[in-house]
């Protein structure tokens, strides 16, 4: 954890300045370059002309975990690709968030079988859940947008104890 | 059926014993497991059959014997012509010669069918599994494995089913 | 100082695929995937460099692996088709297509002329669009981003028309067992002569950005050499096989849905690199957008779906007048159709190549055995021969020029 | 005594100018490609997206810093540090506008930190020690990719620093002086750009390699090595090497405005009117800053239209191309100067002309190179 771990609760001090942090994650949170399945398309389609991701600050999408605040569980997650996930998640520096993108990820969606995770939070902590197979590139965009109403009312001293 | 494939299935008649059959002008050949790779070779350097379009396997299970067949759909690209070769295999060890010598797309396709449905194949050169994991056990498009249902959570069976499904924690 | 080792790739299940030198240390073994951007999903390649030149490359996949050959087995005819969407999800109307078209040949359905055209518009629509995200991604991963974002403009314009036709941008299923789901509203042929006229225009500015682009030309030409007869014996087919020399396309050697009515060329180049698949692809950008134009001046007046009440269901004017009609559509929506015991493979020519059904009935109404000959797996199958030799660098535009999708290798 | 408080003065300004303006370099390039690419960019965070750098910064100073348990420790530290200093202290030549004195006390303030006699020097020095903390930070994270991407960079830079160094060489030549003031003063009538226009160029072309930007960011090549050099790095580790790359991209336009665009000179059809640079002191650095404005969108530009280029060729083309090249544009511009000594300024017109007949030689071999190649695959 940053900085937040050490600080514990100082009353109002800490209060604005968890304002101001929790505005500038929600403002400048960089997206892994991770894409599984057909919503990885629509996540695409998130970035491009017509939806525009990047109006949220969010086109810097980092191919290395270290740098990424938030990933975007997009598509099914098979039994093989569970560890790498959770390998994946464990390598992302706190704080962290899960999105959990289309009805594979949230709860194996149309693939009721053997080789489909039956949703991605038996592996990871998710945050938010969007449905749809796929979410339409809104449905995501609110699904982020859900996500930063969330980080906005995190408290430090909660992460601390976390 | 195709004059031209009358004539090949005459003589893998002759050659290997093979049964045909014919549905909606597809034909489909049945041939010994121990004469399918130069049954191959024939169709592919005699009748320029040169592209092994598709191959898997069927599950017959509860049928034993023959439990499973191996499908080898083959097409002619300079002919147009396309025939499936099918290999009935037994149910117990169930074994087929490799034919990665005759067509190198078998090679996954081979290890595709070993990893789903357990069927050896003599002489490969790389018999791992390949789409699922190293260590998983059994093979899923085999009959008898179960699909792997999983009941949907819903609103009047919540608590149910949180006690038996595993959540992350962070 | 703490000493310095580097986290070396366990060599255990690979041992016989890689060289000596690498198990001794002197080659360096480099992971690459799952997670990588450049790996177009989650495809894991074990490269054995030497420096950046790689000696060899294990691809290792099943990351997607999702059973949807087994999951199709439990369910009826119909039921099962919602799977097909999701197997090659650049390619959904094809899918669907490949998957309708097995089932018509297993049960022996007509399918009315107007239906027949709407399906060769919407396929090639979606071959358009699929071949838009390959070259929007061909361009991220050799990095000309603006090209991807210019490509996912327009790919909206066609899934604005799968949307109006199915209610859904991607995961259509609109193609069903004897006709289309339901005919196309009034505004489809306008949206889609609106993409006609747009598009030819968007081909030639990506063009002019790309084509003649020293930079671009650099990294493609001569990289990935691939031979027809190589080709063949590992079972590439569609804009790979074309780029080697080979004039094999199914719409016109195999002519389904009317293809032959339709004039249009199948663009073949025959150096069989990168730049030929490049080529080829965009090339058949240009033709498949003149079937469109055909069909849809074309496009017969008619029902869209056979009256076999069998396999079909019937209209819902019907169903409150004819009895006949309730109790076909009752039948068809609780139990499915039967099929004969007896076994089919059909094919279509997907973006990716020959994408093969093969369809066994046991005389109920659920598939004993779907099988999906995809074409993503046997291109990449080649993958591992054509990159030897070359560097790290051109591993990416190889495998940005074989255009595989995932969905459609792991199933 | 008050020389070293106008010195400190002068650095912190400076300083606070690198990071402020690398902060909304950012910005401005992820608005810019935006616009090209048809979307819109950043514009949540404040009016206009303006606080958009801020919400980065507090990110990342607030997320976790992480260091690999099979690190170099020590070095995997000191890497981004290597890497962002000689970017900011790069700046301390390059001047900034003329002089102007400060009121009440009569003393003559000016804008620039040190206008070293061998500046030229200084600037070749300092940039190729930021390849140091690259290298080491590819090598420290103990991870093959961050190893590619940091021995991608040290090659690159050998590469690309002797045409590099040619191009000051020129710029030397035709001010006649190393001190980088004295190169502004002498293009006070005629930029260098326009007598050497080709040297401008390969200037600009080595420049994105030197600072790693598209098509040459090979040390980072987000498509092959993930995230490069610095892909085991997080938090503020990461910005350090994120505000090393802008700073060094504004830092190089502006040397690049300095020895060839007249650095914080009027435009030559403004010279002797209201707007020059020797009536009001305070038009220098607005004129440096329109110029180095447009040097940045040319980078941001070529990143977003051109493809990356990959790796050996990027070698083959620095040594192979504009080596030579630059060798002899430093001749013909050696020669121009000895002609116009010899027999008047008319003469100086061969530099431009010949420049541009070897350039466009060049263009023409590497063209028929790529054309045979074409040919031959």
């Amino acid at each position: 954890m940053g900085v937040e771990q050490k600080l514990g609760n100082m009353g109002m001090v800490t209060t604005t300045l968890e304002s101001a942090v929790n505005w500038a994650r929600t403002n400048a949170m960089w997206p892994m370059l991770f894409g599984l399945a057909c919503c990885a398309i629509e996540m695409m389609s998130a970035q491009a002309a017509d939806y525009d991701m990047s109006r949220f600050g969010m086109e810097l999408m980092r191919a290395s975990p270290r740098q990424s605040d938030l990933m975007i569980v997009a598509g099914r997650v098979s039994r093989k690709m569970a560890p790498v996930l959770r390998r994946l998640y464990d390598q992302m520096p706190e704080p962290k968030w899960v999105i959990a993108m289309g009805d594979c990820a949230s709860c194996g969606g149309v693939f009721n079988n053997y080789a489909i995770v039956q949703g991605v939070d038996e592996v990871v902590p998710v945050d938010v859940y969007v449905a749809g197979c796929p979410p339409r590139p809104e449905a995501l965009i609110h699904g982020v947008l859900t996500l930063f109403e969330k980080v906005k009312g995190e408290k430090f001293t909660d992460l601390a104890k976390a | 059926m195709d004059t031209r494939l009358e004539k090949i299935v005459k003589v893998l008649q002759e050659k290997a014993g093979a049964t045909y059959e014919e549905f909606r002008g597809e034909v489909h050949v049945f041939i010994n497991a121990r004469q399918i790779a130069d049954a191959l070779t024939f169709l592919r350097d005699e009748h320029q059959f040169s592209l092994l379009s598709a191959m898997t396997a069927v599950d017959y299970w509860p049928q034993e014997n023959p439990r499973f067949h191996v499908i080898y759909q083959l097409t002619s690209l300079t002919q147009n012509l396309s025939i499936q070769l099918r290999v009935p295999v037994n149910g117990s060890q169930p074994k087929v010669p490799t034919v990665t010598r005759v067509f190198e797309a078998a090679n996954w396709r081979e290890r595709e069918i070993l990893d789903m449905f357990g069927i050896e194949f003599e002489g490969h050169p790389d018999p791992r599994r390949i789409l699922m994991p190293e260590d998983w056990d059994g093979h899923p498009l085999r009959k008898d494995y179960p699909l792997g249902y999983e009941e949907p959570q819903f609103t009047f069976n919540f608590e149910e089913i949180d006690v038996r499904k595993p959540y992350a924690k962070e | 100082m703490s000493e310095y080792q580097l986290q070396e790739v366990p060599v255990g299940p690979y041992k016989h695929l890689v060289s000596e030198r690498a198990i001794s240390g002197e080659t360096m073994l480099l992971n690459m995937g799952p997670q990588h951007p450049s790996t177009h999903g989650v495809l894991r390649l074990l490269l054995e460099l030497d420096g950046e030149v790689i000696i060899n490359c294990i691809p290792d996949f099943g990351f997607l692996h999702t059973g949807i050959e087994k999951n199709m087995e439990a369910k009826t005819y119909q039921k099962a088709e919602v799977m097909s969407d999701r197997l090659d999800y650049m390619n959904n109307m094809g899918n669907n297509l490949a998957y309708v078209m097995a089932i018509e040949k297993l049960v022996d359905l007509d399918v009315p002329p107007r239906a027949q055209a709407l399906r060769v518009i919407l396929t090639e629509l979606q071959r358009i669009a699929s071949h838009l995200v390959w070259l929007g991604t061909a361009g991220l991963d050799l990095a000309a981003m603006s090209v991807f974002l210019y490509c996912f403009r327009e790919r909206e314009l066609i899934l604005d028309i799968f949307e109006m036709v199915s209610g859904q941008r991607m995961m259509v299923t609109y193609f069903r067992p004897g006709g289309v789901w339901r005919d196309v509203p009034v505004e489809f042929e306008s949206a889609v002569r609106n993409f006609i006229k747009i598009f030819p225009k968007r081909i030639d500015e990506y063009e002019a950005l790309l084509t003649k682009n020293p930079l671009w030309l650099d990294r493609m030409v001569g990289i990935g050499k691939l031979d027809a007869a190589t080709a063949l014996q590992h079972g590439v087919t569609g804009p790979m096989l074309r780029a080697s020399g080979v004039n094999w396309d199914l719409r016109k050697v195999r002519p389904y849905c009317g293809y032959e009515q339709y004039d249009f060329n199948i663009p073949t180049e025959t150096k069989g690199d990168t730049y030929a698949r490049y080529i080829v692809r965009v090339q058949e950008l240009r033709e498949s957008l003149k079937i469109v134009e055909q069909a849809l001046n074309k496009l017969p007046m008619g029902p869209v779906r056979s009256d076999n009440r069998k396999f079909v269901p019937p209209p819902r004017s019907e169903i409150g007048t004819s009895m006949e009609s309730l109790i076909h559509h009752f039948k068809l929506w609780t139990e499915g159709f039967p099929a004969p015991k007896a076994s089919v493979y059909s094919a279509v020519e997907s973006p990716r190549g020959e994408l093969g059904v093969y369809l066994e009935g046991d005389g109920g109404p659920k598939p004993y055995r779907v099988h999906w000959r995809t074409p993503s797996f046997d291109n990449l199958s080649v993958l591992s021969k054509i990159v030897k030799g070359h560097l790290v660098a051109d591993l990416i535009a190889i495998l940005a020029s074989v255009d595989i999708v995932l969905g459609d290798i792991d199933r | 005594m008050e020389l070293w408080i106008e010195w400190i003065i002068k650095a912190f300004v400076l300083a606070f100018l690198i990071l402020t303006g690398f902060a909304y370099l950012t910005l401005y390039e992820r608005r810019a490609l935006a616009r090209i690419q048809t979307r819109i960019g950043p514009n949540r965070a404040g009016p206009q997206g303006l606080l958009q750098p801020i919400a980065d910064a507090v990110k990342l100073i607030f997320k976790e810093e992480f260091t690999p348990a099979l690190a170099d420790k020590v070095l995997f530290v000191l890497a981004p540090i290597m890497t962002v200093v000689p970017a900011i202290i790069i700046a301390a030549v390059i001047p900034l506008g003329t002089q102007f004195t400060l009121p009440f006390i009569d003393h003559p303030i000016t804008l620039y930190i040190a206008d070293i006699n061998v500046g030229v020097l200084y600037l070749a020095a300092i940039a190729s020690i930021a390849v140091y903390g690259i290298v080491l930070a590819g090598w420290s994270s103990n991870n093959k990719y961050a190893m590619l991407g940091g021995m991608r960079s040290a090659a690159q830079m050998i590469s690309y620093e002797l045409a590099l160094g040619l191009c000051f060489v020129i710029a030397i030549m035709l001010g006649n002086s190393m001190s980088l003031l004295d190169i502004v003063n002498a293009q006070k009538n005629v930029w260098f750009v326009v007598v050497q226009p080709v040297g401008a160029l390969i200037f600009l072309i080595t420049t994105l390699a030197e600072v790693n930007r598209a098509p040459f960011d090979m040390p980072e090549a987000e498509q092959e090595l993930t995230a490069g050099y610095h892909t085991e790095y997080s938090g503020m580790k990461f910005a350090l090497f994120f505000m090393a790359e802008y700073s060094k991209m504004i830092v190089v336009s502006m040397i690049a405005a300095t020895l060839y665009f007249g650095g914080f000179r009027e435009f030559w059809f403004l010279q002797g009117t209201i707007l020059s640079v020797d009536h009001f002191w305070w038009l220098g650095p607005i004129y440096l800053f329109l110029k180095v404005v447009v040097l940045l969108f040319l980078m941001i530009w070529v990143r977003a239209t051109w493809p990356r280029i990959r790796y050996d060729r990027l070698m083959a083309f620095g040594w192979k191309v504009l080596l030579p090249l630059s060798l002899a544009l430093v001749f013909f511009t050696a020669l121009g100067i000895l002609l116009v000594q010899q027999f008047g300024a008319i003469y100086l017109w061969f530099i431009p002309i010949s420049s541009i007949a070897a350039g466009l030689i060049a263009v023409l071999l590497v063209n028929l190179s790529l054309r045979r190649k074409v040919a031959r695959a």
